[in-house]
Parts: structure tokens; sequence; C-alpha cells
């Protein structure tokens, strides 16, 4: 129960469609979602496989507990070989996606090889079929959406695509699917675009049962009011959204400013989430409308936003005047701090085209804030950049830049790499605030010292999300910790990530975490799925998760060399704050964590390790 | 008493929740394409309406029905019964509020029956978007006028 | 009420009463005597029926052909003791002619009713095609329960039939009788079917969705006669083509029931011409139903609307009339919902469009998904569509309420499909974008 | 002596309309404590989950505890998170 117990195998370059029914003894290992997808990928590809080649696989994979009343219970996530990274990728969702998915009968679809022509997938219910994409090929994800709802005459179809950014094989595009909900990180979108596959559109009328409906009942119900009366998910996520955070972390110092030069902007507050909730623009609304909830979810963080109708970006594109996805924490602060830009405003329009064209935010923004480095350095020039004027602190530049960038339309093109090849070709590498390739996120691991080994370690690339230990560090969820040292810092990270792939496996959003402990998910997993799921077999199966992705990581050549931050984090001391004369202690945590892991001195698993988790 | 489900749009996150609930308290498995409540996503403009049968008093359904398979309780509620229905769809297009479904399924119509005076879909609701309440309250007028803007047919003088 | 019939001091007297009187047993009929009664505990009401059958509806013979349904379960009304725990009094006679003027009808046994008010109820009949062979053993009507009895005795599994008529009734019978595995062949005169439904993609829609099941549709194509042959009928199309049938079924379309008015004052068009009160030009007498020509909500004109819901409409409307409580009607709305062996189509309105409005369309050969939308300047007049269950009462809820769209018509023309939104998002004023 | 007060979204509310982007500069007594600070803007104690005093956090329970000196900045929120 739970699992539709079937998956989906489309050979684009075949064309050849077959159902599959679910390896039901790796669901068990393996959950769902990130956990038996990455064994699929695993278990499929060679990890030295070029990402963009026909050869990589293309996972859409649910939990079993997609789809159900859980609340957050609708999450999907896209497994692959990152195109941004080369490492294996992970880029999970909400909206409504992934439940219309399993709606249709089925927990996963397996992209392999490439298509000839543009093509889209469309899965209403057991109809499954591959269509001509050349009318979709160069629109963006909202025209997509809108025109594929339109020639099938459903709107209640639900779909997944790619911008142009994807088309252009933009190494940070992503896969957004209900306008604004994105599987964002590591390149999942240049990987779907690299296949041919323009959009994968799914409708479904079946639906999705549970093991121990009375049992499921009282356990969602129960986690629900957890959810509910916890302070931080019943009020603080609902009435201000994520992106309450951008004047706590610039209080605490950690908010990594115009490329990691500095760990506070004095713009923060310009672009918090106290800004958006201000009246703006010549209707006096503010900028933040209203806030959504992804599918079954009762904490409703998604932020709804519109740009004032006279700000620059738009005044002359009324086609931007209406509302959509506003700003989260790490997309403000990567359009903003990390560029120096405290124009609302213009985040917020940068944010609509990420979404329309299928870029991340994050390392676009990130992205951007480096080669604005190189300008200010006088590497990058007007000549080079074909007149865009880079500098820090620049709406304009910013503006100009996100359209270039989804389109790869001249130095968008090679914005549209990534910082660390892009500082590279300039001779300046060490500029690259990135591990693995891929730019890391909003907490600076001088102010914050466990997102340090957070991104260090993380199997995707540097990542907020694999183990957000600001929870513990910043915000005291579930206890306090010290953001300065490093002591304990190992333990809370592995904790972290075990509990992440775990919860990531299930369906649900980590989000619930900040109420929500295993003893609160287990239950739920436990009612709905066969098999005996607790506390201790939920964090062995995200430890296994933990592993397989380090085992893959590890077959494709990346060593202990690559758990390492940029430079600057470990040489160039915080200048402000409370981290004022800090770096990172990364040298001093990832011993100590491989050890804790398991792992050799080089961060391999060792046998015993391998045998203990039964991989 | 009569009691109604009041709707406040305003409230409304748009987390579907009402729609699971209905579909397995009704259809036994989450099944949101086959809730007899549906939210709907005006995304454009920052808003969700949950939308469901208002239980109107003119009872298009009803009224359209050949066989009379539709019938109001004593509480108001219009009820389908499966054994009469034949699956004609003819109440599907009398309802001008579009709330009879057809169900290809079981070949029968369905619609919102209140859940017997327990709706699921209020229960389930984390906002208080949808309430169940005494349709003295404060709502339910704006609900009737609601209702009224679509009052067609035979107008009494 | 009624204070001036009351008899001395107050005492009620049931003999002056009024004595309403109903022809026709059908949904107007029925619905009419349940209104009349709701509004008025005294009144003898009458239906006087011609059918020996409890009120049951055409509406759902086909589902008894399907064997969905018992006989039982085509009755108006379910409880056996429904009329007469009403006190309504239903009699199986047939009216042979109304004297308006005298307040009277006779009926062909030879009695007299006498009447206060007259309710014309009397429905239609099926068109009998002038082609020789009609009357030979084997041609069937599909129209009352009696001719559902003999349809079922000769459609049984593999035995060739042949549909005259893939108009809405024919329609709805093939679906009953391909479900019963006959060998099933449909010859319709009009270019597509249900040509007075829907439009020509719509129509051919239907036809490649039956022809993929197996089902022979012949449009554009006349039966010229109906001959006996060994083991049943032969049917000659114009083409010259001779299709074995053991059952001839004719669904030719239907005329209304006014035959018997003929020298009776009351005024006739294309049906019993009707005023906004449902009263005919002969006071006091009224009409309902697919006998009535009545306003018609789109086009503001007189017409004969022969569905279900009209009848329903109407029969209540008269009824309120009747009972002394002035009440009028608006118009109906033509409409139409039909299952082709599964593929399900409607229509509403001004499904053909008007002069001068604009359209949107959009369709979906392969998927057999359309979806058309009529609109008079911001408003919807008419729509059809097919493969479109979800909220489809809107379209009439739309039509019927004239709801300016403003923003929204643009956007309907643009995606059809965003319908249920549209009418949403402008009965909550969301017209932003 | 001088301090900054911050508070932040729906504490915001207690901040003197004076007051702009969240906070205020204040001049307080040596022996002011961050509870007194609070108090003193009618500040309830129970929705003061987050204060950070110079960007390290400073437990609420030791409110009446934590003693000022000048220059210090006070800033606090009801209960947050992000990612």
């Amino acid at each position: 129960m739970a699992w539709m117990r079937k998956l989906l195998r489309v050979n684009l370059t075949t064309g050849n469609i077959v159902e599959e029914p679910l390896n039901m003894e790796w669901a068990q290992k393996y959950l769902g979602q990130r956990g038996l997808a990455s064994k699929y990928l695993t278990e499929e590809i060679d990890p030295k496989v070029d990402p963009l080649s026909p050869d990589n696989k293309l996972i859409f994979c649910t939990g079993p507990l997609t789809g159900t009343s859980a609340s957050t219970g609708g999450r999907y996530s896209v497994i692959t070989k990152g195109a941004l990274t080369g490492a294996i990728a992970c880029s999970n969702s909400g909206g409504y996606f992934g439940p219309e998915l399993k709606f249709a009968g089925y927990d996963m679809i397996i992209f392999e090889g490439k298509a000839e022509k543009p093509v889209y997938l469309t899965v209403i219910d057991d109809k499954v079929t591959l269509q001509d994409a050349g009318d979709l090929w160069g629109k963006s994800v909202w025209d997509t959406e809108a025109a594929i709802k339109s020639k099938h005459q459903d709107s209640m179809m639900h779909i997944a695509s790619i911008g142009i950014a994807g088309e252009n094989q933009v190494l940070y595009s992503c896969i957004v699917n209900d306008l604004h909900r994105a599987a964002g990180r590591s390149g999942v979108g240049a990987v779907m675009g690299s296949k041919n596959l323009k959009a994968v559109a799914v409708r479904g009328t079946g639906g999705v049962k549970v093991d121990d409906f009375m049992e499921f009942m009282k356990t969602t119900e129960a986690g629900k009011k957890v959810l509910a009366d916890n302070a931080v998910t019943g009020e603080g996520l609902p009435t201000y959204g994520t992106q309450v955070l951008m004047n706590v972390i610039n209080e605490a110092g950690a908010l990594p400013t115009r490329n990691s030069r500095d760990v506070q902007f004095e713009g923060a507050h310009d672009i918090s989430a106290e800004a958006m909730a201000e009246p703006s623009g010549k209707d006096g609304k503010p900028n933040l409308l209203a806030n959504q909830g992804c599918f079954a979810c009762t904490i409703a963080c998604g932020r709804i936003s519109k740009i004032n109708e006279e700000h620059f970006t738009v005044v002359n594109k009324p086609e931007y005047w209406h509302a959509s996805g506003g700003l989260e924490y790490e997309a403000a602060w990567a359009l903003g701090a990390a560029t120096g830009i405290n124009d609302l405003d213009a985040l917020t329009y940068a944010n609509f085209i990420c979404n329309e064209q299928g870029l991340d935010p994050i390392s676009f923004g990130a992205t951007l804030g480096a080669a604005m480095e190189l300008w200010d350095l006088g590497i990058l020039n007007s000549e080079i950049t074909g007149g865009l004027e880079l500098k820090f602190g620049s709406a304009e530049a910013l503006t100009a830049a996100v359209e270039a960038t989804g389109k790869a339309e001249g130095f968008g093109a090679e914005l549209g790499m990534g910082s660390a090849r892009l500082t590279a070709k300039y001779g300046k590498p060490e500029l690259s605030q990135t591990v693995k390739g891929q730019e890391f996120p909003a907490y600076d691991p001088r102010g914050i010292q466990g997102m340090g080994l957070t991104y260090a370690t993380s199997n995707r690339g540097a990542c907020h999300l694999r183990s957000y230990t600001v929870s513990s560090e910043i915000l005291g969820i579930p206890e306090k910790t010290d953001p300065l040292v490093t002591e304990g810092k190992a333990g809370l990270v592995k904790a972290f990530q075990d509990a992440t792939a775990a919860v990531d496996s299930a369906g649900l959003c980590v989000f619930t975490t900040f109420a929500w402990t295993l003893e609160d998910i287990a239950p739920q997993v436990n009612a709905a799925c066969e098999g005996e799921w607790t506390v201790d077999t939920m964090l062995e199966a995200g430890e296994r998760i933990w592993n397989l992705e380090r085992q893959f990581n590890n077959q494709a050549g990346f060593t202990a060399a690559d758990d390492k931050l940029p430079e600057r984090l470990m040489k160039d001391a915080a200048k402000t704050g409370p981290a004022e004369g800090l770096v990172s202690g990364l040298d001093v945590m990832l011993p100590e964590y491989y050890e804790l892991r398991g792992w050799t001195a080089d961060g391999v698993p060792t046998n015993e390790t391998m045998a203990r988790l039964r991989l | 008493m009569q009691r109604a489900l009041v709707i406040d749009p305003g409230k409304c996150t748009g987390c579907k929740q009402c729609e699971l609930a209905c579909s397995y308290v009704k259809e036994g498995a989450f099944n949101p394409s086959k809730s007899r409540i549906r939210v709907f996503d005006f995304h454009q403009n920052a808003r969700f309406v949950p939308y469901t049968c208002t239980q109107c008093d003119e009872a298009w359904c009803q009224q359209a029905c050949p066989t009379n398979a539709i019938t109001t309780d004593a509480f108001g509620v219009k009820n389908v019964n499966d054994n009469l229905c034949v699956g004609c769809k003819v109440c599907t297009i009398a309802c001008p509020f579009g709330t009879v479904n057809y169900n290809v399924a079981t070949g029968k119509v369905i619609k919102c029956d209140l859940c017997g005076g327990d709706p699921a879909c209020a229960s389930a609701c984390p906002t208080d978007a949808i309430a169940y309440t005494d349709v003295e309250q404060a709502g339910f007028d704006k609900m009737q006028a609601w209702a009224q803007k679509t009052d067609a047919g035979a107008l009494q003088a | 009420m009624k204070s001036c019939k009351c008899g001395l001091n107050g005492v009620k007297l049931s003999m002056v009463d009024p004595h309403h009187v109903i022809i026709g047993a059908g949904p107007a009929g029925v619905t009419a005597a349940e209104t009349l009664r709701k509004h008025d505990a005294n009144a003898r009401i009458t239906i006087i029926g011609e059918e020996p059958e409890a009120p049951y509806s055409r509406m759902a013979i086909p589902y008894l052909l399907e064997g969905d349904i018992q006989e039982a379960g085509t009755h108006l009304r379910t409880d056996a003791e429904h009329f007469n725990s009403l006190d309504i009094n239903v009699s199986r006679e047939r009216v042979g002619t109304v004297m308006a003027g005298q307040k009277r009808l006779k009926l062909e046994n030879g009695n007299d009713v006498e009447f206060d008010k007259l309710l014309i109820a009397t429905g239609s009949s099926p068109i009998k095609p002038p082609i020789d062979g009609m009357d030979l053993p084997g041609v069937h009507n599909c129209w009352t329960l009696a001719d559902a009895r003999k349809i079922n005795d000769l459609a049984v599994s593999g035995s060739n039939v042949v549909l005259l008529g893939a108009g809405f009734i024919g329609s709805i019978i093939l679906e009953a009788l391909a479900s019963k595995g006959v060998n099933l062949t449909v010859v319709e005169m009009g270019d597509r079917m249900v040509p007075r439904m829907l439009d020509e993609t719509a129509g051919n829609m239907l036809k490649s969705w039956c022809e993929e099941r197996g089902i022979r549709i012949l449009t554009s194509t006349k039966v010229t006669e109906v001959v006996e042959a060994t083991g049943g009928l032969h049917v000659v199309t114009d083409g010259g083509e001779r299709l074995p049938a053991k059952l001839f079924v004719v669904a030719a379309g239907v005329k209304p029931n006014y035959g018997f008015l003929a020298s009776s004052g009351i005024e006739v068009g294309s049906g019993v011409h009707v005023d906004n009160h449902m009263q005919t030009n002969v006071p006091g007498i009224y009409a309902a139903g697919d006998v009535a020509e009545a306003r018609d909500l789109s086009t503001g004109g007189y017409d004969v609307l022969a569905i279900q819901p009209v009848a329903v409409e109407h029969g209540y409307t008269a009824a309120m009339n009747m009972a002394g409580h002035p009440t009028e009607h608006r118009g109906s709305l033509n409409m139409n919902v039909l299952d082709t062996v599964g593929l399900i189509s409607s229509s509403f309105g001004s499904w053909m469009g008007v002069d001068g409005g604009t359209r949107g369309t959009l369709a979906d050969q392969s998927g057999y998904r359309y979806i058309r939308l009529e609109f008079d300047d911001d408003r919807l007049v008419g729509g059809q569509a097919v493969g479109l269950t979800e909220n489809i009462g809107i379209m009439r809820g739309l039509i019927q309420t004239g709801l300016p769209l403003g923003s929204w018509k643009d956007k309907l023309i643009a995606a059809p499909e965003r319908l249920a939104e549209a009418y949403i998002a402008t009965a909550h004023g969301i017209s932003h974008a | 002596m001088k301090v900054k007060l911050k508070l932040y979204a729906t504490l915001g509310k207690y901040l003197p309309p004076t007051a702009k982007r969240n906070e205020i500069d204040l001049t307080v007594d040596e022996t002011t404590s961050v509870l007194d600070l609070l108090t003193s803007h009618n500040v309830p104690m129970e929705t003061c989950h987050l204060i950070l005093v110079n960007g390290v956090f400073s437990p609420p329970a030791n409110a009446a505890n934590a003693t000022l000196k000048n220059g210090d900045i006070v800033a606090v929120w009801p209960p947050v998170a992000g990612g």
C-alpha cells in the first residue's frame, strides 16, 4: 500500500514505453523517492557517464506518502547524474505534480536515451504517450503549461517542464512544475534538455491507498496537530515564509554578501520578509499577496507575490503584473545579498524569470555574484560581457543578466556555466563559492560552522537541504548549539543528513522537521506502508541512502579532496558580526565526521559500514 | 437546525486537504479527481477558491432527475440515491453551478452530501477556510448571495 | 386562501374547490400536479394519461434496455402510493377533444371531464417517416415502455440491428443497443451524428468513436424502403445497399401531440403556444413540456424544447400560475447531454453561435475532446463539449445568468477549457489579469 | 547609554512609530537588562523566541540577567524558521 507498485520506463531513443513492477524489495530498504530512485540510478548507469549524454538517466520519483493526506505528502524528486556537479543529483519539489503521477498509477518514471526531436510525455492514467513538442520548444515554463493544458483540454493536468534554460542546457537549469515549484538544483533541467524532453504532463483519476487507514488517520491527525501547535510551523512559516531568515542570518553575521566578501549585508532589511509585507507601489498592496500550501501541506510557507507595476523591470511588460511565486529566502539571498542588490522588485522580477525560464536562482545569483567580483577586479569588462555592467548592487545588471542567462545569449551563456567554470575560465577559480561545482546557499560557514561541514560533505554539491544545521545552530531547533564552534558538529551533521534522507524518501517536506522528529514521522510511514517503519529503521534507511549516494560519487571519481570549501572560507576571516575573525573549522570537523560515518580517512565507506547497511 | 458549509476563500492556501478527505471518505482512496469539493487555483490573482454544492433551494439537479434519484433530506441536503440513479447525466448539465459530476467508474453521478452531517472537508481544512456552521451565523448570507447570482429559470413575481 | 370560494360561515366545501386537470403523465404533468398540491391543499387534481403504466421517464428507457435497471426504475416516482398519498387522481384514459369555452373535455370513452384549470402536457410522439414497410413486424420505435419490451425481445447478442436516425434519441438508443452486443448499423440522413445538438467537428468525433467500437455509421444516407427477407428484414438505403436486420429501430424525430386540439380554439404553432405564464390563448388553459411552444431563453422567441429539464420547468411554472401565484417563465435553455458508448457530449443554448458573436474552439481529435463556446458581447450564449464532464453544468449557469465575463471572455476564447475557472472567478469578482 | 532595539516579524508592531526598518536607537539606564528593554516596549516575553545580542544568541529565559552595555544591539524574533 501507499506505493502504486508500478513504474514507467520511457526510452526516448526508441520511443518505447514499458510498465514495470516496482522493486518492492528495494522499497523496503530505500523507502521511495530519493532513496529508491537513487538505488535504481546507481544500478542502471555507469557513474562515470557524461551527465548530458544519452547514457545518463533521468528519474522522476514519488515517495510512499506522496498523494496521501499526511501533511506535506506531495513531494517528488528528480534523480540523475547532475549536469552542474557530475555528482548524483536529487532535486526535490512540491506543488501538485508528484501526487498526480501517483493518481495516474505510477510511483516513478525512468527516462532513458535521447529523443531525436523535442517531445513531451503525457501520462493520463494508463494512457502514456510521447508527443511531439516541436511547437513547445522555445516556450517558457508558464506558456508550456498553458499550451499543454489547452491542447489536452484539461486544466487539472499537472506539468513538470523545462524552460528555455533547460533547452539550452544551462548547467544549473531546473525542472519546474505548477508554475513555480522547482526541482531546482544541480542542473536536472539541463539533463532533461539534453534528452530533448520538454515536459511531463500527468493526470490521474486513480487513488492512493494506505495500509491501515484508521491508524494512518490517527497518526497523520496527530502529526498535523503538532505542526499546527508548533510556533514555527503553525505560525512562523505560514505568516513570514522562509524569508524571515534574512534579518536573522544577517544579524547573526552569516549572510554571505557580495560573493562572500562580507558576512553581513547593509541592504538585508530591504529584501526581507518584513519588507515584502510593507505596502508598496501605486495600489498600496505589499509585495506579498498570499501564502500558498503545496499539495496536502498544512504549513503553507509558499509566497505569492507581485511586482510594483511602475518598477523599471516591468513598467512596459504588463504580462508580469500578475501574482506569481514570490521570493523564498535562498532565492532572495542569491539574487540580492550575493550580488549586493537591495531592490526587492528587481529580485522578485528575477525570481519570476527564474521560474519562467527554469533557472535555479541560488546558482544563478551566486554565479552572478562571482561575475560581479570578477568585474570589480577588472577581469571582466563590458567588452567581454557585451555591455553588461556587472557592478555589485546593480539591479539593472541583475535584470539583464537573468534574461540573458536563460536564453544563453552573449555573456549569459557564460553565466550559465556556473561560477566554478566561469571563474576558472577567467583564471580565478578560488573566487567560486562552490563545493563539487555547486554554488552554496545563504549561510556563511564562518558564522554557522555546521553548515561548512554540511556543504563540504553534501552528496549533490553544496547545499543546505542535506543537513540543515541552521535549525539547531541559529534557531534552536530541536536544541540550541553554538554556531561559532566546531565541537559536536560532525555528529549533528550526520544526524541531520540521515534523518533528512529518510524524510526526503518518504514523500514529505523537510520543513516539517522544524516541528516533527522521526518520532512523529515514523508512525505515519508505518501506518501507510507495509514493513516495519520505526525511528530506527528510518534512520538506518537514511544512512543507507547517504552511503549509497556517496558510493556513487566515489565511483564517479570524487574523493576526499572534493569534500572541501572554497579558499575564501578557509583563509579570509569574517570581517564583522559575531564571527568576526573566524574562518571555517572544516579541517577539524571533517576527520571526525568520516570516523562517525564509518569511512576511511579518504572518505570511503569501509567494508564493515557497507555490510552493516546491507549495501 | 440548518447547518451549512461556509467557505472563506481568503483563508484557503490551496493545500487540497479537503479534496483528500472527501475522496477517502467517499471513494476509499486519496483521489482528488473524485472529490465532491474542488479547490480552484487563481494563481495570477493569489486566490484559491474551494467550491462545492451549496445544497441550493432550487435544487436544479433534483428537478431534472428523471428517476427521482435525487432527494432532499430533513436538513435540506440533496442526496443521490445510487440505486435509482441510471447515470443519464441530465442533472450534471442541469446544475448551473456544475457541482454534480459524473463518475465514469461507477456510472453514477456524485455530489456533496455533507457527509451526513459531519463533512470531512471541513474537519480536514487546516485554516478554517471551510467551516460547517449554523446557517444563522454570519457568512451564510454571503454564500446565499453567491448562490443567487446564479439563480435563474422561473422568477416568482 | 380561496376565500371567494368558501362556503357559508367559512365552512369549506370540497365541491367548490377548483379542479385542476392535467393531460399527460410525463415529467411536466407530474411536476405540475405535485406543485399544485404543494400550493393548494384542497384542490382536486387529476392527471389523465393514456399509457397503461405508472408515470415513467422516457429518459430512463435506454438504461432499461441495457439492463441497468428494472421497469420500476423508470418510474418518475418510486413510491407506488405517491400519487394516492398526495390525493392526485391518475386516470388512464385518452382525451378526445377539448371544449375550451365550456371548460370541459371529452374522453375517447365518451365521458366528459369538467375542469377549472387545464394543463396540456401531452408530450410528443415519434415521427413515422414516409417509407414503405414501416408496418412490418420487426420495425419499432423506441419511445414507450411497450416499445422497449419488444426491442428487448429482438435485440439479442449477435443479431443484425439497423437503427434509423442518429439524432439525440437515436444516439441514446444506439448506446443501449450497442451494449446488448448486436451487430449494429446506424443510418442518418444528416451529414454527421446528432446534427441538431452538435456541430460538424463534434458530430464526426462521435461518429469515428462509434466506428472504432465496431458500429457502422452511415451518414448522409436515407432509408428508401424496408422489405421482408428470409430471417427478418432488409433495410434498403438510397445508396442501394440492403442491410439485413432482425430489428429495425426508428428514431426519426418526434412531433408534439396536439392533434386533439384541432377544433378547440387553442392556438397552436410548432406546439401549443403559451405566453410567459405558460398560459395558452384561452384563459385557464396552460401547456407545458414537449407539446408547448414556449419561451426559449437563448432566442427570446417561442419554440418547442423537447427535453426533460424543460418539461419540469414548464410544469412547475404552469402549476404556480394555475394555483394563483403569478410566476413568470423567463425562458428555458436548450441543453442536452449524451453518452455515446462512453463518449460524453453536451450542448447548451445557442451552440451554433449568434450573429455578431465571437467563438472559442478547441479540438483534440485523437483525444476525443472538444469545446466550443459562443459569446454575444462578453456573455456566454451557447456551448458544446465532447469528453468533458467536470463541472459541465457551469455552461448552463453562465448562459442562463448572462453573467458578463469581462476580461475572462478573451481568456476563454484563447483557452475554452478554463470555463469553470471563468465562472467562479467572475462570480467571485476575481478579474485581474 | 545607547542601545539599538530591533523587533522583527509580528513583533515589529511593538516598536515606537518613529522606528524605521524594524529598528530604533534608544537611550537607556546603565543597568538595563534585555528583559527591561523588552517589557518597557510591552513586548510579551512569551513571544520572544529568538533574541540575539550583537548577533549572539541570548537565551530568552535568561533575559533578566542579560544586562546591556553601551552600543549593544538587541534583535528579537517570534518563532521563525527558514530554509
